[in-house]
């Protein structure tokens, strides 16, 4: 029950993301939109690997079913990537700001063309 | 286009959503108690994460060292802020950094030590441990402190712990290391590349701070 | 295997090593090309190599064909770059070895996740390549490339969920011999699986980024993205049809690519976004081969394609920095002899005039596709020779200028892999295989001086309309699939 | 339950950070939407996961967000003087309309700049995007096709009569499409004011406000004053090109604005 709520959450934040990145001109809100639905996209492993009334899958943490640990970590790595990219890609827009003056997506397209 | 992009999401998002319906009720897991402590670890996220996949962390840490090597780079042209520091500074707030300065630095290398036994491990210590050293140092001004602080020494902890790894996960994958000693002095490595990447993101980022 | 990891264990750490010393990345660079050929000579007789890792949770690495070719070209390639790049200053030596290091890695990978981080690892590369001389433009088409190829990213991440979920394993090659249920969610998570790979493969409509991202890039970066690393994402895709019925939509992608590209190559007039339109154009032919399940053709094409289009580009940089301007029109009688030399052997390879790789792959490739395959085939050559006439005027040396240096490993792998495929496949060699590539090349360039006065408008791909372009064609292929 | 409350906590976070209009708030609200995020990995016995998300995902992620926040270009308000709408003191700019654009500016984090033109260049300039805004007394008339702000400051269009004669009006002017037959037409205020000194015209069309400000420096004998019914109200418009991002944005200020009655208070001491 929990998982499924969870997925939803996660599709939910995908949209919402997606979307944003898709329909804001300025560049930080089109990143912000991105690093929701990233979000939404490591909530949706973690979802997956959990199981009803699930323990951490840590060693001596209780009785019962543990929650699958293969998922977790594969979102521990992808959180630390999406970090990567994000101060990357906020070096770049602080760059094309000092350079260009704008953060508006039309407006650099026009400039540094296609 | 607004609203055709809207729509296109949602759609997806949509049938995202209904893929997941199939998965549920989840299948129970397969045993994995015997692997977790087979690679020396309590903690079974942490027995993938740097034993069974240490291959996968050590290609992240790999992207993780590229953006720092991509925030340095890519800042070098710009013109750096000089003046105010963005937080203020204060007798209170100084005393207050002396105090837990050490506190910080325990705190961030007992979470990397234990992360085998428990929650923690190299990554979120090391960002605990960089970003807190950072907020502190913005108590003293921040480019006193970059100033004094090595920088040589700091591109050796940075390089040489991202070498490091390379050595252990290519010993772990082709000779078949195994045990907790891999586990915690892969999370140490992993500290110490990353409190020291977390501190270089945001001082360079604070030296060319924006209106904040 | 363990040599193989040796040999990408060496190109990190000469990484890393040459950014701790950066005095030291050209030599430390020059020595993982060593070890690297070394690595390849040790496990290339031990074919095929056995898979190492695996298990509970661990990554299967394998190496195939396709990797052992992917290999020698990536080793190919980093002679020419250090040819090119020998006297770069700053941390760029550094990077180009890391960047060859994951092209190396990569083509091992047979795990799901696996080729996941791998991808982030060359596209992060990329990205800090491409922007690396600090241009605006260079750095707007880096931020463009990076935002793009993190939207197909994303997709892939729920892919890889969608599809552990229902499985149970990442591993490729587990799947490939268990048994497993074809399912509505699988369908759906392959599906996104290959949006995001088509995403970082340069597939048209996924992945409008490439064009600005390799004809801004710095030109011997261009040559490494347009030959190598864009064919990542292929083999990503590759990977995937293995085991999941994919060949469909491979074809239907490659056919889309092949024509769309080519469309956009016709009425290019910047020299390297030429080239890189057509890099867009040549991987429908890959596709195509491998959704054919010509894995031989397929892995043929790339590998010929690699060494022409990164000759091309080396010398569109030589060009450009002689010319003064990225124009063809504007080009023609400003460059060297040698340079010359180096567009028109790349531009005859393109075409597929024999003796070359070219022609070589595309014979190795129409062989082993069926009757519509050839045709289309057929037409993109024409398509091609067309649009590639516009190099003719460029073709005519003006003043002397400096001598080959990363162009020779190029050629004489063109060379080398031209007779390798004539000697191998004993039906090219006969006249009327030459005669017909001669054809071909005839068409198209009477084909360039009917179309040479129309100027279709072509749609311009914003970064929002790239967007919505990688979101429609991930539900394009998911409701395919599901369908299907 | 608890997944369920802190998954609807995170979205509704992610909700508002996401439609809000200034970056600030929404670099803030999509941290709070990460440590809500956190909150629903630890439900979903994923401590390794929370913890990461918490120290990076909130943690690093937003410092960096708010450590590269920055003026991004310039906001280019097109106006021409108009006391005490927008007008220069000496080097500085001054009046009501400046104190809100300057509002406006910050809020969109942009650096503002004028550019004085005369009124009927206002709706070219607009539409070449050379000028974001338009500002300085701006009437509706003046433009059809320009989206406008709310009304700012009501006026009316009064009759200003000096002696018998034909009226004149400043070409652009909402007052010059109201002139009645026989009246005339000209390039600017100065022009209209020597003309009426001359004697060569009788009076003048124009809106209160200007008709205060002609008064104020004196430019005016003794006048008769008629005033026409109609409502009129001066607005900012914006280039078409930028509706979308500056409009709601000064509808949002202005609603603040008036919600704490800082307008008001602009209005008082500006306008008495």
């Amino acid at each position: 029950m929990e998982g499924q709520v969870a997925t939803f959450l996660a599709s939910a934040l995908l949209v919402l993301g997606l979307g944003t990145l898709l329909s804001r001109r300025n560049l930080i809100w089109k990143l912000l939109g991105l690093n929701v639905a990233s979000g939404g996209a490591a909530l949706f492993l973690v979802a997956l690997g959990h199981r009803p009334q699930a323990r951490p899958p840590i060693l001596g943490w209780g009785p019962g079913p543990a929650a699958d640990p293969l998922p977790q970590a594969l979102v521990l790595t992808a959180i630390v990537i999406h970090f990567a990219t994000l101060a990357l890609s906020l070096v770049y827009v602080i760059f094309l700001t000092e350079h260009r003056h704008t953060q508006d997506v039309p407006k650099l397209e026009r400039e540094e063309g296609g | 286009m607004r609203r055709g992009a809207w729509l296109a999401t949602l759609t997806l998002g949509g049938l995202i959503g209904w893929a997941t319906t199939g998965l549920f009720p989840r299948p129970p897991l397969p045993p994995w108690e015997a692997v977790t402590s087979q690679w020396g670890a309590r903690n079974a996220v942490a027995a993938v994460v740097l034993g069974a996949r240490l291959y996968d962390t050590l290609l992240e840490v790999l992207v993780f060292s590229m953006a720092l090597v991509g925030v340095r780079w890519a800042l070098r042209p710009l013109p750096q802020t000089e003046g105010r520091p963005p937080v203020a500074e204060s007798p209170l707030l100084e005393r207050a950094a002396d105090v837990l300065l050490p506190a910080i630095g325990v705190f961030g290398v007992y979470l990397a030590a234990s992360g085998h036994l428990g929650p923690g491990g190299g990554f979120p210590a090391g960002a605990i441990l960089g970003s807190g050293l950072l907020l502190l140092a913005l108590a003293r001004g921040i480019r006193a402190l970059a100033r004094e602080l090595p920088q040589p020494l700091l591109s050796r902890l940075e390089y040489g712990g991202l070498a490091a790894l390379i050595v252990l996960g290519g010993g772990s994958l082709t000779l078949g290391w195994r045990g907790a000693w891999l586990l915690v002095l892969a999370n140490l490595l992993i500290l110490a590349k990353v409190s020291t990447g977390a501190w270089v993101v945001l001082e360079h980022f604070a030296a060319h701070r924006g209106e904040v | 295997m363990s040599y193989a990891l040796a040999g990408v264990m060496g190109y990190f750490l000469a990484g890393a090593g040459g950014l701790l010393w950066p005095r030291a990345q050209r030599w430390l660079s020059a020595l993982a090309l060593l070890g690297g050929l070394g690595a390849l000579l040790a496990w290339a007789p031990h074919f095929p190599p056995t898979p190492v890792g695996g298990g509970s949770w661990g990554i299967t690495l394998a190496g195939d064909q396709l990797a052992l070719g992917f290999w020698a070209l990536t080793l190919l390639f980093h002679g020419m770059a250090l040819g090119e790049e020998w006297r770069r200053s700053g941390p760029f030596l550094a990077l180009m070895t890391l960047l060859l290091g994951t092209c190396l890695a990569l083509p091992l990978s047979q795990d799901l996740f696996n080729l996941f981080v791998c991808l982030e690892l060359t596209s992060l590369l990329s990205f800090l390549l491409v922007g690396y001389e600090s241009k605006p433009a260079a750095i707007w088409a880096s931020l463009k490339y990076l935002i793009l190829t993190t939207v197909g990213m994303i997709l892939y991440l729920v892919g890889v969920g969608l599809v552990y979920g229902e499985l149970g394993t990442l591993s490729l090659a587990e799947l490939r011999g268990g048994t497993w249920q074809w399912n509505g969610s699988l369908a759906v998570g392959v599906g996104l699986l290959a949006a995001g790979a088509a995403t970082k493969g340069g597939v048209f409509l996924f992945a409008f980024w490439l064009p600005p991202a390799h004809g801004r890039a710095p030109h011997t970066i261009s040559a490494l993205l347009s030959g190598l690393v864009v064919k990542m994402g292929l083999i990503t895709l590759v990977r995937l049809a293995a085991v999941f019925p994919l060949s469909g939509v491979l074809v239907g992608l490659g056919v889309v690519t092949g024509v769309g590209g080519l469309i956009y190559a016709l009425w290019e007039r910047d020299l390297k976004l030429f080239l890189a339109y057509h890099t867009m154009s040549q991987l429908g032919y890959m596709l195509l081969g491998f959704g054919a399940g010509a894995l031989l053709g397929g892995t043929a094409y790339a590998l010929a394609h690699g060494l022409f289009k990164a000759l091309l580009f080396v010398a569109a940089g030589k060009a450009i920095a002689a010319g003064g301007s990225r124009r063809i029109d504007e080009l023609s009688g400003r460059l060297s002899l040698s340079t010359s030399l180096a567009l028109g052997l790349g531009t005859a390879a393109i075409v597929g005039l024999p003796p070359l790789a070219g022609f070589a792959a595309k014979g190795i490739l129409g062989g082993s596709l069926p009757g519509w395959g050839k045709w289309t085939l057929f037409g993109l050559g024409v398509g091609t020779a067309a649009s590639f006439a516009k190099l003719i005027p460029l073709l005519v040396p003006g003043p002397p200028g400096r001598a080959w240096r990363g162009e020779w490993p190029l050629a004489l792998g063109l060379l080398a892999a031209g007779g390798w495929g004539l000697s191998h496949v004993p039906s090219l060699l006969s006249p009327v295989a030459w005669g017909q590539a001669l054809g071909v090349v005839a068409l198209g360039g009477g084909f360039y001086l009917g179309l040479r006065r129309f100027h279709p408008p072509l749609p311009r791909w914003t970064l929002d309309r790239a967007c919505l372009a990688i979101l429609m064609g991930g539900l394009a292929i998911s409701l395919g699939l599901l369908f299907a | 339950m608890t997944t369920l409350v802190l998954s609807l906590l995170a979205l509704g976070l992610a909700l508002f950070a996401l439609r809000q209009r200034r970056l600030l708030w929404g670099v803030v609200g999509v941290g709070a939407h990460s440590l809500a995020l956190a909150g629903v990995y630890l439900s979903l016995a994923a401590p390794d996961v929370a913890l990461a998300e918490a120290a990076i995902g909130f943690g690093l992620v937003t410092f960096v967000y708010l450590l590269a926040l920055r003026r991004a270009g310039r906001l280019v308000v097109a106006a021409t003087p108009t006391y005490p709408l927008l007008y220069q003191e000496g080097e500085r700019v001054a009046g009501l309309e400046w104190e809100i654009l300057k509002k406006l500016a910050q809020r969109l984090h942009r650096d503002l700049e004028v550019l004085w033109v005369p009124r009927e260049e206002i709706p070219r300039l607009l539409a070449a995007e050379e000028a974001d805004l338009a500002a300085g007394g701006f009437l509706p008339a003046q433009s059809e096709t320009l989206p406008l702000s709310r009304p700012l400051v009501p006026t009316r269009l009064v009759e200003v009569r000096v002696r018998p004669g034909p009226l004149g009006a400043v070409a652009g002017d909402r007052a010059a499409d109201a002139l009645p037959r026989g009246g005339r037409r000209f390039e600017d205020e100065e022009a209209l004011l020597a003309a009426l000194a001359r004697g060569g015209l009788g009076g003048a069309l124009v809106d209160l406000l200007r008709f205060r400000d002609w008064h104020l420096r004196g430019k005016l004998p003794e006048v008769e004053l008629s005033q026409f019914p109609e409502e009129l109200s001066f607005h900012f418009a914006v280039a078409p090109g930028e509706e979308e991002a500056i409009l709601p944005a000064l509808e949002e200020l202005l609603d603040e604005m008036e919600r704490s009655g800082a307008l008001e208070d602009l209005l008082r001491r500006y306008l008495g």
